[in-house]
């Protein structure tokens, strides 16, 4: 069902774990549609200096998250934003059709994250 | 690597031996049933002497088998043979919410087509109440359409008392025993059926092949049309290969029945104990006594059921989910959601349905890399080990 | 004694490269294909690419095949599915005298539901004229079901024609290719049909597994209700074994169909000069040249087609009859009827349908045995040899 | 399909030819259902001393002729007459059911061939 890439992916999950301190965390999914995840991330001087997530969801749902650590850290946080959800399921070399939109939560959720940063970084202004 | 397989309520492997007895009818007694000749007529005999097999393990007569595709194809046979036939009489069809899909999508489809039908719920433990189908029965009532053991959480439900009710009204009763055959004792009299549905690749025997008990007597409607095969009832040249290795298989699920039950059930129940005494937050679905022999069903709170089931793939050991994801149409399992089971807490939901040849050594080794994977799932769970914004509303006390 | 087996329409044994072919998928790749672990997997990958074997074999996308138990559930799926789908458009339908019951009762079956058939009429030689099909077509007709060739009297029809003038008034067309496929060039486009039936056990595929082909954007109801399989068309655990074995079949099938061909025509152009130059008073049934490169039809006059064949199987020849003693509705058959025979001149028709193994020498040990029981008939034939009360209507110039 | 001595009787028919100075002779079916037979019988002082046979039709019809011949040489005109469908058919160990009737007319041939007789006698008296 999975490709060999989606299942490495998900079977050694990249970036797995919060970040204490983090600059902005997203939280995106529910557990009634099985599928929940948070991604945490470090911002340094407009860039992505780490993202960490946690996953609840199935194999694809794993790593997609896994993936779109991987793709943010070391962008900018305008590129980070443009990442979509087909990107990450195109570096993933494809997800199966039934899981296109329901467990690629991933981008909203650094995007959740994103939004999170900012409103915090808005107070402190 | 060591593959163990532990689905056999999705398919099972076919019994070398049954392998065995199909091979003579492919290269060699290969006629057509329905030609004169000697090849026809090895091919006839064939059938006739597997009808014969399969009868007598159903407490059937020779004439009351039906041969079919499979599960699907008898249960499609057996509700839409009957409501169409019997329309005159009325169009209420009696059903529960835990059917297979071949169940309760022919009755949806027949919803469309102008006919009635009550959804009898379960308990908590996915059985039948008896009483609430007695309340359900309507004049125009002409078939009750309940499963003897569900292919899920393994419940057996109390068939011969619905018959007794069905028969005081005249409701023909058709069970689905594709999940029962083979595995606790099945006799059409016992349970009082009218019609009863069976498939092959579930007990040991090939895929495409099954049968549909009717009792003599019922009205049934033709559903393939074509040769007079089956008594004129299911057109097709007879699948003999098939017929004779489904065969082959009912009889050595009797001649094992009573050691396939003691080996089962010890197995079920040592895993069941294995799990619970080792893994946190981990609760057995379905009745914990009134269910099949090699059923296990069990949800691990926190993580999500397809994974647990990749993970367990690499490791070799192949078993099934109830989560959404894992089905294509994203719902959850209807078994698990008709049992009262919510949503978040069907996800990690695992099926293990055991074989016969499944040992205590792999149900330890599966137990091992059970408390491995959710130990690993659990830590990257968003919702577990540490409080969460989530709100997640499970029911522990199921 | 030596068994010659000549019946090739009424089945075919399988190929030991299929049975090869199908092995590994009992025991071992047992996997059910809707799983998500590996033994599921394996089984699905097994299943695509049969699919896909069957696609390219008749020039379809792979999304357009679907696998059924065999020709009679195909014939009925595309009928029934066809009517149910497109009533609301119309409710006629054509078909001719001479196709396969599985088509003809379907047809028998919907007359009852409410919809109207045409039954077009064929030529002495078995073909359909295409005028009157043409002639046949209303506002109302939703399909047109021709057969490719026949299966009694291999006569070959002129399917494209009948699809060209379908296409440019919006209707449907279903050819039942049960006979042809394996033995002629079959490709959906050049046919120009919408549906095709094929079944796996008449070219030396395992029996109770067949396909219907269904072009893209054609409205179909599903016949079987239940699991999604099959593009939630046809319901029902895959039955991989044969489905592996029936693209294995397609694929030798394609290999060697020139030779095939060019062996076959050879052997049945021998077999008939040799009956015609040996035996007075036999006819040939059908098509000369428009018939399947397998197919002798012949009749005998003043003597019976079964004892014919009894006699014939006490020799070790495997041949079938038009006769109405060997059918079980004691009605002579309906295709030798259509072509205009009489019923005392279907009595006497032998079919001999050859295959890939047959030799020269089988067809010479044929004829020899064909004289020998023809004459021992007609010696204890009250019509033959002498003068008799009886009025003999035969049409000896047929 | 057929029992062995059904298959016996059709491949080794008893009796089967024409008597040409016969004393009764007895035509049954028509060609249009597929099954024709002539009975031909001797008689000497109330007794058939020879029964011969010619038949168009299936196994069944075949067999059914050749074993009403044996049945029936030997016996007195009366005993002849009792003799029915369904004894042919058990003396031959049973007949498939589709067979009963249309194939098994040889009692309505013999019974036929007596009729015959006892119209000759009757002229020549
Ligand atoms: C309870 C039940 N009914 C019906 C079926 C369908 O049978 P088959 O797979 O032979 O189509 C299955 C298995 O899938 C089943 O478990
Ligand atoms: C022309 C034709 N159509 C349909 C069928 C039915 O196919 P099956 O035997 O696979 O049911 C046959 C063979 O019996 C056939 O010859």
């Amino acid at each position: 069902m999975y490709n060999e890439k989606v299942i490495d992916y998900f079977s050694n999950p990249r970036n797995v774990g919060d970040i204490e301190d983090a600059d902005g965390v997203g939280e995106v999914g529910n557990p009634t549609c099985g599928d929940m995840m948070t991604i945490y991330i470090k911002v340094k001087d407009g860039i992505l200096t780490d993202v960490k997530f946690k996953t609840f969801g199935c194999g694809a749902a794993i790593a997609t998250s896994s993936m779109i650590t991987e793709m943010a850290i070391g962008k900018t946080i305008e590129e980070a934003l443009e990442i979509t959800r087909n990107d990450v399921a195109e570096e993933l070399g494809g997800l199966p059709q039934v899981k296109m939109h329901c467990s690629n939560l991933a981008s909203d959720g650094l995007h959740a994250a994103i939004e999170d940063y900012r409103y915090k970084q808005n107070i402190k202004k | 690597m060591k593959r163990i397989y532990m689905d056999h309520g999705a398919t099972t492997p076919v019994d070398p031996l049954v392998v065995d007895a199909m091979l003579p009818y492919f290269t060699d007694k290969f006629g057509n049933a329905s030609s004169l000749h000697s090849f026809g007529q090895e091919a006839a005999l064939a059938l006739e002497q597997s009808r014969k097999m399969i009868a007598d393990s159903i407490g059937a007569k020779t004439e009351e088998i039906i041969f079919t595709s499979g599960g699907t194809e008898s249960d499609n046979f057996a509700i839409k043979g009957i409501a169409y036939r019997n329309s005159g009489k009325g169009k209420h069809i009696i059903t529960s919410t835990i059917e297979h899909p071949a169940v309760l999508n022919t009755c949806a489809f027949l919803e469309n087509e102008g006919f009635e039908v009550t959804y009898v719920a379960v308990d908590n433990d996915g059985i039948i109440d008896v009483e609430s189908i007695e309340k359900s029965i309507r004049d125009d009532t002409i078939l009750i359409s309940i499963m003897h053991a569900n292919n899920e959480i393994g419940t057996i439900q109390p068939i011969s008392d619905i018959s007794n009710l069905a028969r005081k009204k005249g409701i023909y009763v058709h069970t689905d025993a594709v999940q029962s055959i083979g595995k606790i004792a099945v006799n059409v009299d016992e349970l009082g059926v009218d019609l009863l549905s069976i498939s092959s690749h579930k007990i040991y025997g090939p895929k495409g092949i099954g049968a549909l008990y009717v009792r003599k007597g019922t009205l049934l409607q033709a559903l393939a049309h074509g040769g007079g095969h089956e008594h004129h009832m299911r057109a097709g040249t007879e699948n003999i290969s098939g017929i004779v290795g489904f065969a082959k298989a009912m009889a050595l699920a009797d001649e094992r029945i009573v050691d396939d039950t003691k080996h089962l059930t010890h197995l079920r129940d040592l895993l069941i104990k294995k799990v619970m005494d080792s893994i946190d937050d981990a609760y057995l679905i379905g009745h914990p006594t009134k269910r099949l022999p090699n059923n296990v069903n069990i949800r691990f709170r926190f993580i999500e059921g397809e994974s647990m089931l990749l993970l367990l793939d690499m490791k070799g050991i192949a078993i099934s989910t109830g989560s959404a994801c894992s089905s294509k149409s994203l719902e959850p399992s209807h078994v698990l959601t008709a049992i009262g089971l919510k949503p978040e807490d069907s996800h990690g939901s695992l099926r293990i349905t055991l074989g016969r040849g499944n040992t205590q050594e792999e149900v330890d080794y599966l137990t091992d890399a059970l408390v491995e994977i959710v130990g690993r799932l659990r830590a990257i769970s968003p919702i577990s080990g540490k409080k969460s914004s989530f709100t997640v509303g499970s029911t522990p006390d199921m």
